[in-house]
């Protein structure tokens, strides 16, 4: 048993993100250009990022968890274990034996009577899970998904797309090949071939996707770095014997925020899409939408048809993606129409 | 011969070497071709016969064959009713080399029956169409009878219109051309089986409530003159312990024992059926399934009833009050490791998990990929595990061998995936294998499944129901498992499948008017302010 | 141009090596190669034979180096049977790969092609459409429909696709393939329809910036002062200049023709590539996967090549330097 | 021919911003004469360009003429027909703009371009289109203009290809050519060439031009009259020499005080106090109030209107309307 419970870890994590968020915002704060993209994207798409922070949130609930207070009586398991804010939204108990519809007061096959009549909101799965908290808990999944991802694939396309367009040369020459060889083996096949190398879980899955992700945006930051490099005042910070790495943080790095912060939305919906064509060839992560999509969708062949498993997680799905691609929408319009073409 | 030709590499060459000096023959073949390259560019036949014989089996005539082995081996019967002893001319063999865009044999069977394949892809059908030199075939040079639709048959057949007087007497085979296709995705399967587009199939679970009522079809499919046949298959599906886990296996002794008898008590195999097999399945209770010797109807398995009070008492016994593990004062902790990482399968394998949770045991699934199990196995990193096993000739020697001691994975890499290596079991084991069915080796079959109740390397869960499906218009169907034989007595009625295909299958085309109607009337305004302001 | 078209090839034909040594990496150095042939032979299978299976297969060579004779290593061989398009047989069921390639282009392609020859015409026409709106509520309309449909999972596509427009409409069949053309018509339409469906919104959304882009650049505007119409502007002068980020993403794509598509084909029961695949990864086959993901990458790296080559054709600005 | 070449009454044009349409032509009138050319001056962004697109009806979507007369030789663009508004684009009225660099389509070679210019209006065959082209090649000074007849557009420098633009535009004798800022992006002394040629084809063509920029040096250069514009309206309009000379309105007082000039050697130049106001910032009244020094209370209530401080000179400003009463 490692030092450090998951749980705990999760709890760390949550509040390293809320401490990063808050710096960021003060940050962005003090910045004029920022704060004033932050004011415009709300006054554009104020729908799309409420949506968006509503995910957020469940997903930072379903994270901070703790052991104890709670469980059914004698079940030490149950009280063992680790529950989330998310979690104690529903009873520890909250499970029937099978199916039942929305709002049922009996089980949908066998016609048994539920344990908790009427309180399934969007009924219960195969197991008798209750089909809200699954979706409720698919949010911390697929924001991991984006989330880490992201996190493995924009310091690493910076590194190599600064030092490629700023050394250029040899590095240059070394991480164009290296990104044409990954960029020819279509996306898919190498994600598939890296999961079953780094095997089956959710920080495997990520790191694999974060492997494919990043050449694209290496790409971009290359050809911006080459252009920012030609730039008059870092030709004079250089001539003023301004060290490489003064200049790369001082003068490129901060040049290609916006580029980043665009990135990172455009790639998050990619991401998690991606995670549902994985889940269906059983190499996604558990407990994502992906997963229940997939689990639900034979289910439509029966009768009467068992809808609300595929419609709650696609209606999830749906409604972050769709949220995100507005938001990345307006992102790209207020902060860099030009140079990032779509689709590329 | 080609059994032992190491070319071919038989899957079942460790069986037949009970055949005196198969392996012998295997060795000098490789040896001889090894040695010498023009050996090895002989024709097949002629490099066999310079290998010399195989001790161990003598001519008698043009159709006797006797075969001497090394230990007594009944089985060994069944094996020779298996296709992997189905006679092959060496001129096929010789012939289909794979050299001059000719197929190697292995693509291309050679056989004789009424119908031959002439399609085989593995991906998505098998197509057989019928053998014009069938030796059935009323054939007018030949002037034998040729084979025509009996008139007699048992007494179900003709309940059940099997020996219709239409049929009788008709040359066979009936159909021209029969096609298996493979289907990945069942439920799309299962629906154009629905549209008619299939004359045959299974039932798959989803829709089982459609299609099957109290033990019968529902009324609606029953109106389309649909057709069910059940059968239950001689396999058993299981959840194995690693034998050889310090925690959980041997090694742990009397706690061990305990704890595995206090899990099985708490897996509800009937309610794990009702919710995945729509109730099909049934529950096992020793390794022997029904239609296999030893297999009795009414034996119970103490430690197979679902007994939750029972299951908490043994674990409590066995050290774990309450789940809890006494060295970290936490619930025990398990891991059930598993080769599938499907989502299907997730749902089935988060049922037991649930089950034992009730127990207070923490049981983490880890699924991996095949390889990575397969992995673990092999190191024996691993303490649950769920298998199956489908028997490949009717004996209970096929089921039992899955727990001996040499057959232990550990041991030999063998199919004992739970490391089962029981003296006593071994004992009783070896005696029963070589006993023909009677008194004698249902009481050593008796005393092995008292062993087993004891000791549970297994939590037995069930054997499969098939259900099978066939449209009106198909006649003369006559379950018969895997095996092929009946095909030729099979007949379509390709009008009335027109007919029926047409009839369920019109489309409705109004949703399609509409949407373009709606697309129309949203565009249209805007198209026609757009050219006004325009001009 | 010749010696440009040279140095390019040379330039791919090194990436090609690339992306052996990083198949080599990926399918060679973690499978132990008895594990994989147990599952291909199976689990009654005797150790004697799963060795043989091994040997037969070549997995029992030395991984990177062979001092006694460098020519025979499992990277010498892999190289040497990717370069030649000797793929060997399969990991699990002994078939001969490259046949099965040749077998399954056939559907892969009746799939892809009119997936893509539509998907471009519609898209392009459909883009021309909005982008002649622009500004009115039926581009406004537009785009927020490709966004609808862009963030939709291709799963739902085709579990709605089937349910839907196979299960209740009825009007094509839920999935199959047959080889005769005039049965085929009627199956592929399904599939198709929904690959379409999946498609059209990305890449409408796409055009639709690139023709707005090039009809709001200043030539437009000479054109136009000089007296042309909007079909023949965008006929002589916007088509052409789009061509370069049209080609870009048709171009590219092309590789998916012969790589076909995994979801659709395994959903609709098509025995193309992409099922193949399918199969292959669920069966651990690394044999067919290794050369699949090889064939797609080599034909990416082609794509590539042409598209280079087909800008300087379009582009006048694009020297061959 | 009677009456102006081009005609504009009271236009207003406006483009949608927040919900309501913003004017970036409003209520403008001017006239242009057959043989002179008038110079519209104003600040980037006070509506310059906009003018003239409206009058060629080529207002980018999503702007439009919402109100308002123009006639361009004696017929209504606003009532004409899509094609025979097409014809007069390039037939009667032609248009060279700012960035000769863009302008030009770069996949087509630039003769071609000519050519199409040429059949657009005239079923003539190619040879004779190309014949013509690399007359009016030559017209305009292009070197070598059967060889720069099959030359793309990146291969030419910023002065031939403005020369190309002028080549197209001229090529069907328009009688009016509107110059969009068409000596900004060039350097001096091709600048100088450019306007050069613009005169000598204004003489020989007779066109009337109308000329569009904020560079006061080309004005003095060429303009026989000038209007100022300044957000979105006219301020000032009159013969070059009143305007120059005796500038009344204060916007363009501050704009002749900015310009370096060697009059006024010595004096520290002018700077305008302020930015030009974006549309949702305009006051209300006299839209330059906010930054004229000769501001009174009564500019922010209304607009002025114009008065005439001479003769063909008006003005638009309460302070000058005063001045000139008394």
């Amino acid at each position: 048993m490692s030092l450090v419970e998951p749980h705990v870890l999760s709890n760390i994590v949550v509040a390293v993100l809320l401490g990063g968020a808050v710096a960021a915002f003060a940050i962005a704060r003090r910045s004029d250009l920022w704060s004033q993209a932050g004011r415009e994207l709300i006054g554009r798409r104020p729908i799309a990022i409420g949506a968006i922070a509503l995910f957020v949130s469940v997903a930072m609930l379903d994270s901070v968890a703790w052991v104890g207070g709670g469980g059914a009586a004698g079940n030490v398991l149950e009280q063992s274990r680790p529950r989330s804010v998310v979690d104690r939204m529903f009873a520890p108990d909250f499970k029937e034996k099978s199916y039942s519809a929305p709002l049922a007061d009996i089980e949908f096959y066998g016609g048994a009577d539920l344990s908790h009549p009427g309180s399934h909101l969007l009924g219960t799965d195969i197991l008798g899970r209750d089909v809200l908290h699954l979706t409720l808990k698919g949010a911390r999944v697929a924001l991991l998904i984006g989330g880490l991802t992201s996190l493995i694939v924009i310091p690493l396309a910076l590194l190599m797309g600064i030092s490629a367009g700023y050394f250029g040369g040899r590095i240059d020459d070394i991480v164009f090949f290296v990104v044409s060889t990954l960029a020819s083996i279509p996306t898919l096949l190498l994600l598939i071939a890296l999961i079953m190398v780094l095997g089956h879980g959710p920080v495997q899955v990520c790191v694999a996707m974060g492997v494919t992700g990043w050449v694209g945006f290496c790409r971009i930051v290359r050809g911006e770095t080459f252009k920012l490099r030609e730039l008059d005042y870092v030709q004079a910070a250089r001539a003023l014997g301004v060290s490489e790495i003064g200049i790369i943080l001082r003068h490129i790095l901060p040049n290609l925020m916006h580029l980043v912060v665009i990135t990172f939305v455009l790639l998050f919906s990619g991401l998690v899409l991606s995670e549902a064509i994985l889940a269906y060839l059983g190499i996604g992560i558990d407990g994502s939408w992906g997963q229940m999509i997939d689990q639900a969708r034979d289910e439509l062949a029966r009768d009467p048809i068992i809808w609300w498993n595929l419609v709650a997680a696609s209606t999830a799905l749906f409604a972050l993606i769709l949220s995100v691609n507005f938001v990345g929408d307006a992102v790209r319009d207020i902060l860099d129409p030009k140079t990032l073409g779509e689709g590329e | 011969m080609r059994i032992a030709d190491p070319a071919v590499t038989s899957p079942v060459i460790a069986t037949f070497s009970k055949i005196a000096g198969l392996r012998d023959f295997s060795q000098r073949l490789q040896a001889l071709r090894d040695e010498s390259p023009e050996f090895a560019a002989l024709r097949i036949d002629r490099q066999y016969e310079k290998a010399g014989s195989i001790e161990g089996v003598r001519l008698h005539g043009d159709f006797g064959l006797e075969i001497v082995l090394t230990e007594p081996y009944p089985q060994i019967l069944y094996w020779f009713a298996m296709p992997f002893t189905t006679p092959v001319p060496w001129e096929a063999v010789a012939y289909y080399d794979g050299e001059e865009g000719r197929p190697f044999f292995k693509d291309h069977p050679v056989g004789c029956g009424p119908f031959e394949v002439s399609e085989f892809d593995k991906q998505s059908k098998i197509v057989m169409s019928r053998n014009a030199n069938w030796y059935g075939v009323q054939h007018p040079e030949w002037k034998a009878p040729g084979t025509v639709y009996p008139s007699e048959g048992e007494a179900i057949d003709r309940r059940l219109g099997r020996l219709d007087p239409a049929y009788v007497g008709r040359s066979l085979p009936l159909l021209d051309r029969i096609e298996l296709r493979l289907e990945k995705e069942h439920i799309p399967a299962f629906n154009k089986f629905l549209q008619g587009y299939y004359d045959a199939s299974g039932i798959v679970h989803e829709s089982f409530d459609k299609i099957v009522q109290e033990g019968g079809l529902s009324p609606e499919m029953a109106a389309r003159g649909m057709k069910l046949e059940k059968s239950v298959d001689p396999d058993i599906y299981y959840i194995g312990f690693n034998m050889n886990d310090p925690v959980i296996g041997a090694p742990a002794g009397e706690r061990g024992r305990k704890l595995r008898q206090s899990m099985s008590l708490a897996i509800d195999v009937v309610e794990f059926n009702r919710v995945f097999n729509n109730g099909r399945g049934v529950p096992a209770q020793s390794p022997i399934p029904p239609g296999i010797y030893g297999y009795e109807q009414p034996y119970r398995n103490p430690f197979r009833q679902l007994d939750l009070t029972r299951a908490q008492a043994l674990l409590e016994a066995a050290g774990y009050s309450g789940g809890i593990d006494p060295e970290t004062g936490k619930p025990l902790r398990l891991s059930f490791d598993l080769g599938d990482t499907s989502t299907a399968g997730r749902l089935r394998f988060q049922f037991f998990v649930d089950q034992w949770a009730k127990l207070g045991i923490d049981v983490e699934i880890a699924a991996t990929n095949y390889n990575k199990f397969r992995q673990k196995v092999k190191e024996g990193a691993y303490q649950i595990f769920m298998w199956g096993w489908i028997a490949d000739y009717p004996d209970p020697e096929n089921f039992l061998f899955l727990l001996w001691g040499t057959m232990a994975q550990a041991n030999s890499g063998g199919p004992n995936t739970a490391n089962f290596d029981h003296p006593e079991f071994n004992r009783l084991f070896e005696e029963m294998k070589g006993l023909d069915n009677g008194p004698e080796r249902l009481a050593i079959i008796h005393r092995i499944r008292s062993l087993l109740e004891e000791e549970r390397p297994w939590i037995e869960l069930y054997h499969r129901e098939s259900y099978a499906l066939y449209h009106s218009w198909m006649r003369n169907v006559k379950p018969a498992g895997l095996s092929l034989p009946a095909a030729k007595y099979v007949d379509i009625d390709p009008i009335e499948r027109k007919r029926m295909r047409d009839a369920w299958n019109q489309p409705i085309l109004w949703p399609a008017y509409a949407g373009f109607a709606l697309v129309a009337l949203i565009a249209i305004p805007g198209v026609v302010t757009f050219l006004r302001e325009r001009q | 141009m010749l010696a440009y078209i040279v140095r390019r090839t040379a330039y791919g034909f090194v990436v090609v090596l690339g992306v052996l040594l990083l198949l080599f990496a990926l399918f060679f150095l973690y499978a132990e190669p008895i594990e994989m042939a147990r599952r291909a032979v199976g689990e009654k299978a005797p150790p004697e034979v799963l060795e043989q299976w091994v040997v037969n297969h070549g997995y029992d060579k030395p991984t990177w180096w062979n001092s006694e004779s460098p020519g025979d290593t499992m990277l010498v061989d892999h190289f040497r049977s990717m370069l030649t398009f000797d793929f060997g047989r399969s990991d699990a069921d002994d078939s001969p790969i490259l046949e099965r390639i040749r077998a399954g282009m056939g559907p892969s392609l009746s799939l892809t092609l009119p997936i893509f020859t539509v998907g471009v015409l519609l898209g392009v026409g459909l883009s021309l459409f909005v982008a002649y709106f622009r500004e009115t509520y039926i581009d406004r309309m537009g785009v927020v429909l490709c966004v609808l449909g862009m963030s939709l999972s291709i799963l739902l596509y085709i579990i709605g696709g089937q349910f839907l427009i196979g299960k209740m409409l009825r009007w094509f069949p839920i999935s199959g393939f047959d080889a005769s053309p005039a049965v085929m018509l009627r199956f592929l339409a399904l599939p198709v329809l929904v690959g379409l469906a999946e498609g059209l919104g990305g890449s409408i959304r796409f055009y639709r910036t690139v023709f707005i882009e090039e009809t709001g650049r200043d030539y437009v505007r000479t054109a136009r002062a000089k007296g042309c119409g909007d079909g023949r502007i965008m006929a002589r002068h916007v088509l052409h200049n789009a061509m370069i980020p049209i080609l870009t993403r048709v171009v590219v794509s092309i590789p998916f023709l012969f790589t076909g598509s995994l979801l659709l084909e395994s959903f609709f029961g098509i025995p193309g590539l992409g099922s193949m695949m399918v199969d292959a990864i669920h069966g651990n086959d690394f044999a067919t996967l290794r050369a699949m993901v090889y064939i797609g990458a080599l034909l990416f790296i082609a794509a590539q090549i042409l598209t280079d080559i087909a800008y300087t054709l379009v582009d006048p600005r694009v020297r061959l330097a | 021919m009677i009456g102006p070449v081009l005609r504009i009454d009271e236009v207003l044009t406006t483009f949608p911003a927040a919900g309501t349409r913003i004017p970036v032509v409003d209520h403008v009138s001017l006239e242009v004469h057959a043989g002179e050319v008038l110079a519209l001056v104003g600040e980037s962004g006070c509506g310059k360009s906009m003018t003239a697109l409206s009058a060629m009806r080529l207002v980018p979507k999503p702007g439009r003429v919402e109100s308002g007369n123009i006639q361009l030789c004696g017929r209504d663009v606003l009532a004409l027909s899509v094609s025979e508004m097409r014809a007069m684009r390039g037939g009667e009225a032609a248009m060279i703009f700012q960035e000769p660099m863009t302008s030009l389509n770069p996949v087509q070679t630039v003769g071609a371009q000519v050519v199409e210019a040429i059949r657009l209006h005239e079923r003539v065959s190619f040879v004779e289109a190309r014949k013509r082209t690399i007359e009016m090649f030559d017209r305009v000074q292009i070197p070598d203009p059967e060889q720069r007849f099959g030359a793309y557009p990146h291969q030419l420098s910023g002065g031939l290809k403005q020369r190309v633009m002028i080549a197209m535009a001229a090529a069907m004798r328009p009688k009016l050519l509107i110059a969009d800022e068409p000596t900004t992006a060039l350097d001096v002394t091709i600048q100088a060439q450019i306007l050069e040629l613009l005169r000598e084809l204004q003489r020989e063509l007779g066109t009337a031009i109308l000329l569009i920029t904020h560079d006061l040096g080309v004005v003095n250069e060429l303009a026989d009259r000038i209007a100022v514009m300044y957000a979105s309206r006219i301020v000032e309009q009159g013969e070059r020499v009143d305007v120059l000379a005796s500038a009344r309105h204060p916007y363009t007082e501050g704009l002749l005080r900015s310009v370096p000039a060697a009059a006024r050697r010595g004096e520290a130049l002018h700077e305008i106090a302020g930015v030009v106001p974006s549309p949702s910032e305009w006051p209300a009244g006299c839209r330059f109030s906010t930054r004229c020094d000769r501001v009174e209370s009564r500019c922010g209530d209304a607009v002025p209107t114009s008065t005439q401080v001479a003769p063909g000179h008006t003005v638009d400003c309460f302070v000058v309307a005063d001045e000139v009463a008394q």
